[in-house]
C-alpha cells in the first residue's frame, strides 16, 4: 500500500471476529485507499466474543464503533449493551463455512458428524486420543487438536452444530484466536486436526487438507457452491459486521460502512469467502441507512 | 597582608549560605522523588497484581489453583489449576538453562583466562549480540528455522514445542551468564592469580581452583539472572512453543508457560473485570512471586558467598 | 654497558648464575646486563630505591613475566648450571615448580587454610590424603604457623591476621619442597610484630631452600640476608656479602643509597 | 633435583597442559558455535528477506497483499514510542543514579530502594505489561496509546539506566570530587560540574543499550492491546499554528516493528513469511545499528578519558 | 593524655590555633589531643612515620572528613582567633573557601587548562572574564606555569606532565585567594625533578599564604619548611622551628625516627 501521509481526525475503531477479519482488513485498506487517509481505520482480532465485549463496553475509551462476527450477538451481549447504552444494526457481510482440516499427510478424507462429535466431546477428553478409537478404520496414532479459543464465534458455533451444545468441548487441544496459529499448527504436523473459518483454509490449501463432512447425505468438502447452495451442512453460516448506531450518524463511519458494502461482493472472494448475492448487500445497505437497530438473525 | 581585606573577604564568602542550603535542599528532595519512584513501580505492580488476584481467588480456591492439573479458564466448566502452565514454565526455562549454564560458564572462563586481549574485545561484545536480538526474532528462528531442523531427527516433533523454544532460549541467555561471570572473574585480583601460576598451576587449574571460587558470587548472580530470564521469557515460547497448557515434562511436547498464556489471553483483548480477564493477573502473580524467590535466593547466596579477597 | 662491582669473597655453591640478563617491558628497558650468582642455601637480598627493578628481576626467576604479553627476557639464568630458566624450551609451569614465590601483600585463596597449603600439592595431582597432612603439617611447622592454626585447618583463610596470612603463604610455597623461594617484599603489608616473627623465619628456612628477597628497607637486609645485591636504574651496581656492602661499599651510588642520599 | 622426581614432575606437567589445552580448544569453539548460530539464523533470515527490502517497504503501510505490505506504521510508531521512553526513563533514571550514588546515606530507606532497583531488573518485561493495563490503560485511562506503551517500556528500563548510572559515576575517581569539595564547591555544584559531565558519555552510552532493548520488546505492548491493522501515521507533532507543537499523537493508536513481525510470523501465508523475514531483518538493523552507535561512544570514551 | 613537647621559640603570630582536637573514623581514634599553632606566612611540616595520622590531621583544617560518614571532631581550630573551624554552626563550604587544598597524587579536573584554574573562582559565581583572565594569569604565574601553558590554556590539562598537573592543581588552589593552603605529600607522586620545582614554589608561595604540608620525606621538610611538628600514633609528639626539632630534638621518639630507628 502506498504510503498516505496522515492529516486529519477521526478513527474508526473496529475489533471482533477473525473469520471476518480478513474482509475488514482488506476493505480498510481499500478505503484508507480512496480516501487519502482522512479517515483512520484500526482493526483488531478480538474473536466475536471478545470484540462484543469490546463493543458494548461502559468505557468509551475501550468501545469499538464496528464489531466483526461469525455468529449472532448473544443474550448476555445484547445485555452488555443495553447497560452501556449501545444500539447497533446488525449487517451480514458474507457467508462462511466451518472447515475442518487436517494435515495433507493425512489419509484420512472424510468425516460423519457423530466422528467429529466423538473426537470433541467433552467427555473424550483424556479418553479418545487416538485415531482408530474413533474409526478403526484410520490410523493407529494420537491425534492433535487444534482450535480456536472460547471467546470466538467460530467455536461457538461449531460446538452448538456438532456437540449440540453451545461452548461444549473437550479442553486439551491449542485454542486460539488467531487462526493463523492454528494454520501452523495443523500444517507442521501430521497427526493434527484443527477448524476454522472457510478463508484460512482456502489462502493455505497447499499445506491443509478439508475433511469432507457426512451430516448423512453423503460427505461434502466446503467450496462457494457447497456453501452458497447449502449442500456443506451443518457448518456454513452468515457472517456479520455490528454498527454501533450512534457512531453510524458520525459521517465518515456511514461513508464506511456504505464503503464496504458496496465492495464486498469483489473483496470477498479476494480474501476467500464466499460473498452474498448483490440483492443481499442491497438490503444490507437499505437496513443501515434505514437505522434498524437489533438482530434479526432467527436463534 | 592587611587586616581590612582579610575582613571583606570573609564578609564576602560568608553571604550566599541560607540561598544555597535552600538550593541544595530542594535539589536532594528533588532526587529522591525520583529515586523513590522505583518503589513506586514496585509498589504498583504489587499493587494491580494483588487487586486483580484478590478478586480471582475469590472465585477460585487458592488450593484448587495451586493444585489444580488443568488450566481451562476460558472454557464452559472452567479449571484454574496453574500446574500445566509451571510445568510448561519450568520445562522450557530448564532446557534453556540446560544450554546457557553450561555455555555461558565454559564461554567465560575463556574469555577471562585464556583469550588474548584482542580476541576477548571482539568475542565479548559478539556474544552480547546474542541478546540484543529481540525476543520475537529468536520465536521466528524457533518456529520457522529450529523446529523444522530438528523435525529432521526427531520426525515425530510438532510443529509447536519445548524443545525449540528452549534451545534457543538457551542461546539468547548464554551472554547474560558469561559477560556477568566474565566480569566477575576479570574482577578477582591478579594476586591471586599470580599466587596460583606461581605454584605451577596451568591456566586451568588457576581458572578453576582459584578464580571460579573466588568469583562465585558473581557467578551464581550470573546463573539466577539467567534462571529469572528464563522464567520470564515471552515472545520465544508464545511463539514456537505452543499455547495449549499441558502438564508434561517431556520437552518433545508441545506446552504453554505462564508467560504465553498472559500474551494469548492479550491478544484476544478481554475486557476488563471479567474473571479472564483477572487469570493473567493471578497468572502474573504467580510469575512475579517465582522470580522474587530466585532474587531473593541470589541475594542469600550473595551474601553466602560474597567476595571477600 | 654492564656495571658488576661484585665483592671477590662470595664462598657458597651457586644455585643459580645469572648471565648477562636484560628485560624489557615492551620497548622499555626494564633490566640491564645483569650478572650475578645466587649462593646455595642462603639468603639473597636485593636493595634499592623504588623502581630501580628489583622486583622486575626477581620475577624473572620463576618466568612470572611470561604472564603478560609484551614482556621480552634476554641472556639466561642457569639454575644448578644445567637448566637455562629462560630457555625458549624451558616450561614456565615447570620452572614455577621448582622455585616458588611469596608476595607482597599476603595473597591467600578464598579456600580453608588447609586447602590453601594443599594446593601446592593437588596442582601437581597429589591426592594422598596422608601424605597430603603429613606435607601440610610439615610446612605449617617450618611455617611457625601450626601451633596457630592445627585446631582450624578447615576455617577460611581470610580469618588469619596479615602475618598469619603472609605465613601461610609462605607454608604454600614450601609445602611442595621448592629448591628456591622468591619473596617480593614480604613483610611491607605487615606490622612490625608480624614482620618481625617472618624474619625469624627467613634464617631457618635457609636449611631447606635458596632465598631470594626483594626488600625496601635496608635495615631488613642488614638483618636477615647473607648477600646483598643492590640494584640502581635496571643496573645490578653492586653485589657481595652483606657486611661488605654496608660497611665497605665499593661503589658510590651504593654509599649514596645505603647513607640515605637518594631514593 | 634427582631425575626420576624430574621425570614424573614432566609426565605429571604433560598431561595437565594436554587438558588445558583441550579446554582452551572447547571454549574457542563453544564462543565460536553460538556465534555461527545467531549469524546463520541472522543471515537466513536476511536472506529470505532480502527480495522484500526495498525503499518501498519502509514507506508502504500494512496490507492484505504480502507484496505490497510495508512497515511504515510500524517503524514511525516505534520511533515515537521510543522518544517517549527516552524522554521518561532519561531524567528519571539518571536522578535516581545520583541520588543512590550521591546522596543516599546508608539507611534502610537507601537499601530498600537498592534492592528494588535490583528486584525490578529482574521483573520480567510481560508483568510490566500486565503493570500497564491494570495502570495505564484502566486506571489512568491513557488508552491504547504510544503515551501508555512509551511509559510502559521507559519503567521497563529504569533499572538499566539507574545500574549504568550508577556505574558511571562510581568510576569517576573519588579524588576529583574531593577536588572540586576542597575548592569550595557544593554538592549539587560538584555534581553539575563534574560528576554529570564527566560521566555523561558512559551514562549515554547505557541509555542507549536501555533503549535499544526497548525496541525489541513486544510482550508488554501486545498486552497493553496493540496488536491491531494500522494503516495511518499519528498526527505530526508539528503543526503550522502557535504553539507549533502538538502532543495528540501521544493519544494515538499506533504498531510497532516486533508487533508488525509478530502479525507477519503468524500468518500462515508463505509470502508473509518472507514480509516477517524483512521485518525481523530491519529490526536487527536497527538494534545492531543501536549497538553499534553504543560500542563507538564507549570506544571513543576509553579513548579520551583517562584519570 | 596531651603530649605537647613544643619547643618554646615560635615567632610569628598565629594564622590558626588548633585546641585539644581529638578525632573519630567511626570508633577508632586517630588524632588524641593535638594543641598547635600554625605561624602566618610560614611553612609548617608534619612529618612521621606511614599511619600516624598526617593527613587526618591536614584534612581537618579544610572539614574534608565531613564528605565522608561516621567521621567526628572533638575540640576546636580557631581560625585568626575569631572562628572555629571545627563548629557546628560553620558552613565547611566556607571554610573551605578560605583553606584550600593539593592533594598526594596530581587530580585536574578534565576540562582544559585555563576552566581548571577557573573553577576555583566560577564556584564563587564569578563570571566576569576579564577579572577572571587576570586572576588566572596571576595564580598560574606564582606557580611558574604561566610561560609553559600560556599558548595552550584552551588545551586539556590531561596534556600536561604529572610535575606540571601538580603545578596547576597548585594555582588552582591560589586563584582564589585562599588563606591557607593545605598540601598533602604534593611531591610524593613525582619524579625529582618535577618535585624540585614544586618545592622552589613552595618559599615564594608563603608572602601570599599560610601552607601546611605533609611529607614523608624528612630531607623534604628539613629543605622547605619554617616549622615541623612530629606525629607518632595519632599525637602530636613535638613541634618547633625546623632547625631544632632535627637538630636537638626534645624527645626520644623524635629522635629514633629522625635517625631511622622507627617508622
Ligand atoms: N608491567 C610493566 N610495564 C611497563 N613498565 C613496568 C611494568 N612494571 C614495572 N615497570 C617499570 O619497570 C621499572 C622497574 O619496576 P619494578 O617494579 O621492578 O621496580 P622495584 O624496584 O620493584 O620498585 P618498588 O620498590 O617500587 O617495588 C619501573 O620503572 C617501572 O615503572
Ligand atoms: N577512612 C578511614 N577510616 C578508618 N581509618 C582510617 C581512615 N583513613 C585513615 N585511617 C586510619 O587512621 C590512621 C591515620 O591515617 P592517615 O592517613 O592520617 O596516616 P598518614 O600519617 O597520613 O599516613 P601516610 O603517610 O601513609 O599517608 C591510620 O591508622 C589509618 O589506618
Ligand atoms: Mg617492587
Ligand atoms: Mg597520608
Ligand atoms: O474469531 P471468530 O470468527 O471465530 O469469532
Amino acid at each position: 500500500v502506498p504510503a498516505v501521509k496522515s492529516q486529519s481526525g477521526s478513527i474508526i475503531k473496529i475489533d471482533g471476529s477473525s473469520t471476518v477479519y480478513p474482509i475488514t482488513e482488506a476493505v480498510a485498506e481499500e478505503y484508507q485507499i480512496e480516501n487519502k487517509g482522512a479517515t483512520q481505520v484500526t482493526v483488531g482480532v478480538s474473536g466475536t466474543g471478545g470484540g462484543f465485549k469490546k463493543f458494548c463496553s461502559e468505557d468509551e475509551a475501550v468501545r469499538t464503533d464496528i464489531s466483526d462476527a461469525s455468529r449472532p450477538i448473544k443474550e448476555e451481549e445484547m445485555a452488555m449493551c443495553e447497560a452501556a447504552g449501545v444500539e447497533y444494526i446488525e449487517i451480514p457481510v458474507a457467508y462462511d463455512a466451518i472447515t475442518v482440516v487436517a494435515n495433507p499427510e493425512n489419509p484420512i478424507e472424510s468425516m460423519t458428524v457423530e466422528e467429529l462429535a466423538q473426537i470433541w466431546d467433552p467427555e473424550s477428553e483424556g479418553e479418545i486420543t487416538n485415531w482408530s478409537q474413533v474409526n478403526p478404520e484410520w490410523p493407529d496414532a494420537e491425534f492433535v487438536l487444534y482450535g480456536p479459543g472460547a471467546d470466538s464465534g467460530t467455536f461457538d458455533g461449531f460446538t452448538d452444530k456438532i456437540n449440540g451444545d453451545e461452548g461444549a468441548s473437550r479442553t486439551d487441544y491449542t485454542p486460539s484466536e488467531d487462526d493463523n496459529v492454528l494454520v501452523q499448527g495443523v500444517s507442521s504436523d501430521p497427526n493434527a486436526l484443527g477448524y476454522f473459518g472457510y478463508s484460512y483454509y482456502e489462502e493455505n490449501q497447499d499445506k491443509l487438507k478439508a475433511i469432507a463432512i457426512d451430516a448423512g447425505e453423503g460427505a461434502v468438502v466446503p467450496s462457494v457452491e457447497t456453501v452458497r447452495d447449502g449442500s456443506y451442512a451443518p457448518l456454513s453460516r452468515p457472517i456479520y459486521i455490528y454498527v454501533n448506531a450512534q457512531a453510524a450518524e458520525k459521517p465518515e463511519v456511514a461513508e464506511f460502512v456504505e464503503f464496504y458494502l458496496t465492495n464486498a461482493e469483489g473483496l470477498v472472494p479476494e480474501v476467500g469467502s464466499v460473498p452474498l448475492t448483490p440483492e443481499e448487500y442491497q438490503e444490507g445497505i437499505a437496513r443501515f441507512q434505514n437505522g434498524e437497530t437489533g438482530t434479526t438473525a432467527a436463534k | 597582608m592587611a587586616q581590612t581585606t582579610l575582613k571583606s573577604r570573609s564578609r564576602q564568602i560568608y553571604k550566599p549560605k541560607l540561598a544555597r542550603q535552600v538550593k541544595e535542599k530542594v535539589i536532594e528532595f528533588i532526587l529522591f522523588l525520583a529515586a523513590f519512584s522505583s518503589v513506586a513501580t514496585t509498589v504498583a505492580i504489587l499493587y494491580i497484581l494483588i487487586k486483580e488476584s484478590f478478586l480471582f481467588f475469590q472465585e477460585v480456591p487458592i488450593v484448587d489453583f495451586l493444585t489444580g492439573t488443568k488450566w481451562t479458564p476460558l472454557f464452559v466448566n472452567p479449571q484454574y489449576g496453574i500446574l500445566p502452565l509451571l510445568s510448561g514454565t519450568l520445562m522450557s526455562a530448564g532446557v534453556a538453562l540446560a544450554v546457557a549454564i553450561p555455555m555461558g560458564t565454559i564461554a567465560a572462563i575463556y574469555l577471562s583466562e585464556f583469550a588474548t586481549k584482542r580476541v576477548r574485545e571482539i568475542a565479548k561484545p559478539a556474544l552480547e549480540l546474542l541478546a540484543a536480538i529481540p525476543t520475537v526474532v529468536y520465536g521466528y528462528f524457533a518456529l520457522l528455522y529450529v523446529t523444522p531442523f530438528l523435525q529432521n531427527f526427531f520426525p515425530k516433533l510438532p510443529g509447536f514445542n519445548i524443545l525449540a523454544a528452549g534451545l534457543v532460549m538457551g542461546l539468547m541467555i548464554i551472554p547474560f551468564i558469561s559477560s556477568i561471570s566474565e566480569d566477575a572473574m576479570s574482577a578477582v585480583p591478579v594476586g591471586l592469580r599470580e599466587g596460583s601460576y606461581a605454584m605451577g598451576a596451568t591456566k586451568l587449574q588457576t581458572a578453576l581452583k582459584v578464580v571460579f571460587s573466588a568469583a562465585i558470587s558473581g557467578i551464581s548472580s550470573s546463573y539466577i539472572l539467567g534462571t529469572s530470564r528464563a522464567v520470564g521469557e515471552t515472545m520465544i515460547v508464545a511463539i514456537a512453543a505452543g499455547l495449549r497448557p499441558n502438564l508434561t515434562w517431556n520437552p518433545f511436547d508441545q506446552a504453554a508457560t505462564i508467560t504465553a498464556f498472559i500474551v494469548q489471553v492479550s491478544l484476544g483483548d478481554l475486557p476488563h473485570g471479567t474473571i479472564a480477564y483477572q487469570t493473567i493477573f493471578a497468572a502474573g502473580l504467580t510469575l512475579v512471586l517465582m522470580t522474587l524467590l530466585l532474587n531473593i535466593i541470589g541475594h542469600f547466596l550473595a551474601k553466602t558467598y560474597r567476595e571477600i579477597y | 654497558m654492564v656495571i658488576n662491582n661484585s665483592h671477590e669473597q662470595i664462598t657458597s655453591i651457586p644455585k643459580a648464575e645469572v648471565a648477562d640478563l636484560d628485560f624489557y617491558y615492551g620497548s622499555f628497558h626494564a633490566l640491564k646486563g645483569i650478572n650475578m650468582t645466587l649462593p646455595e642455601h642462603s639468603v639473597t637480598a636485593l636493595i634499592g630505591p623504588s623502581g630501580c627493578g628489583k622486583t622486575t628481576f626477581l620475577r624473572c626467576f620463576n618466568r612470572m613475566h611470561d604472564l603478560y604479553p609484551g614482556n621480552r627476557y634476554e641472556g639466561s639464568i642457569w639454575l644448578d648450571k644445567d637448566t637455562n630458566i629462560l630457555g625458549r624450551k624451558v616450561d614456565p609451569i615447570e620452572v614455577r615448580m621448582r622455585i616458588s614465590m611469596v608476595f607482597q601483600r599476603p595473597n591467600p585463596f578464598p579456600k580453608s587454610i588447609y586447602e590453601n597449603v594443599a594446593y601446592g600439592l593437588r596442582v601437581r595431582g597429589e591426592n594422598n590424603r596422608r601424605l597430603m597432612d603429613e606435607k601440610i603439617e610439615d610446612a605449617l611447622r617450618v611455617s611457625a604457623l601450626w601451633d596457630e592454626v592445627k585446631d582450624r585447618l578447615n576455617e577460611s583463610a581470610y580469618n588469619l591476621s596479615g602475618g598469619q596470612q603472609q605465613r601461610l603463604c609462605i607454608a604454600r610455597a614450601l609445602v611442595a619442597d621448592p629448591e628456591i623461594v622468591l619473596f617480593d617484599e614480604p613483610t611491607s603489608a605487615l606490622d612490625p610484630i608480624a614482620t618481625a616473627s617472618i624474619e625469624e623465619l627467613m634464617s631457618t628456612l635457609k636449611d631447606r631452600v635458596t632465598i631470594l628477597i626483594v626488600t625496601h628497607s635496608m635495615q631488613q637486609a642488614a638483618r636477615i640476608s647473607d648477600h646483598t645485591a643492590f640494584m640502581y636504574l635496571g643496573e645490578l651496581i653492586e653485589f657481595g656479602r652483606t657486611k661488605d656492602v654496608f660497611n665497605k661499599p665499593l661503589n658510590q651510588q651504593t654509599e649514596d643509597y645505603i647513607s640515605g642520599r637518594i631514593g | 633435583m634427582p631425575t626420576t622426581n624430574l621425570r614424573k614432575l614432566r609426565t605429571n606437567l604433560n598431561r595437565r597442559k594436554l587438558i588445558n589445552s583441550g579446554f582452551a580448544f572447547l571454549g574457542a569453539t563453544i564462543i565460536a558455535i553460538a556465534i555461527i548460530i545467531l549469524l546463520g539464523l541472522t543471515l537466513k533470515m536476511a536472506f529470505q528477506g532480502a527480495e522484500r527490502i526495498t525503499p518501498e517497504f519502509f514507506t508502504s503501510f500494512p496490507s492484505r497483499r504480502a507484496s505490497r505490505a510495508g512497515i511504515l506504521s510500524a517503524w514511525v510508531g516505534t520511533c515515537l514510542v521510543m522518544l517517549v521512553t527516552a524522554m521518561a526513563a532519561i531524567p528519571l533514571g539518571v536522578a535516581s543514579g545520583i541520588y543512590l550514588e550521591e546522596y543516599a546515606k546508608k539507611n534502610w530507606l537507601a537499601d530498600l530502594i537498592e534492592i528494588n532497583v535490583t528486584n525490578l531488573a529482574g521483573v520480567p518485561s510481560i508483568i510490566y505489561g500486565l503493570l500497564a493495563l491494570g495502570l495505564f490503560v484502566y486506571e489512568l485511562r491513557l488508552g491504547q496509546s504510544i503515551l501508555s506503551a512509551g511509559l510502559t517500556l521507559a519503567l521497563l528500563i529504569l533499572p538499566v539506566v539507574i545500574v549504568t548510572t550508577r556505574e558511571s559515576i562510581r568510576a569517576i575517581p573519588n579524588s576529583l570530587r574531593e577536588a572540586s569539595y576542597a575548592l569550595g564547591a557544593s554538592k549539587w555544584q560538584t555534581i553539575w560540574d563534574h560528576i554529570l559531565p564527566y560521566s555523561f558519555g558512559s551514562i549515554l552510552t547505557g541509555v542507549i543499550i536501555g533503549l535499544s532493548r526497548a525496541i525489541g520488546e513486544t510482550a508488554p505492548i501486545i498486552t497493553i492491546g496493540a496488536l491491531t491493522f494500522i494503516a495511518f501515521l499519528p498526527k505530526s507533532p508539528f503543526k503550522s499554528e502557535f504553539p507549533f507543537l502538538s502532543f495528540e499523537w501521544l493519544q494515538a493508536p499506533f504498531t510497532v516493528m516486533p508487533i508488525q513481525m509478530f502479525n507477519w510470523v503468524s500468518r500462515p501465508q508463505a509470502a508473509f513469511e518472507i514480509n516477517a523475514a524483512a521485518a525481523g531483518t530491519v529490526l536487527i538493523g536497527m538494534t545492531l545499528g543501536i549497538n553499534a552507535i553504543a560500542i563507538f561512544l564507549r570506544y571513543q570514551l576509553r579513548k579520551d578519558i583517562k584519570w
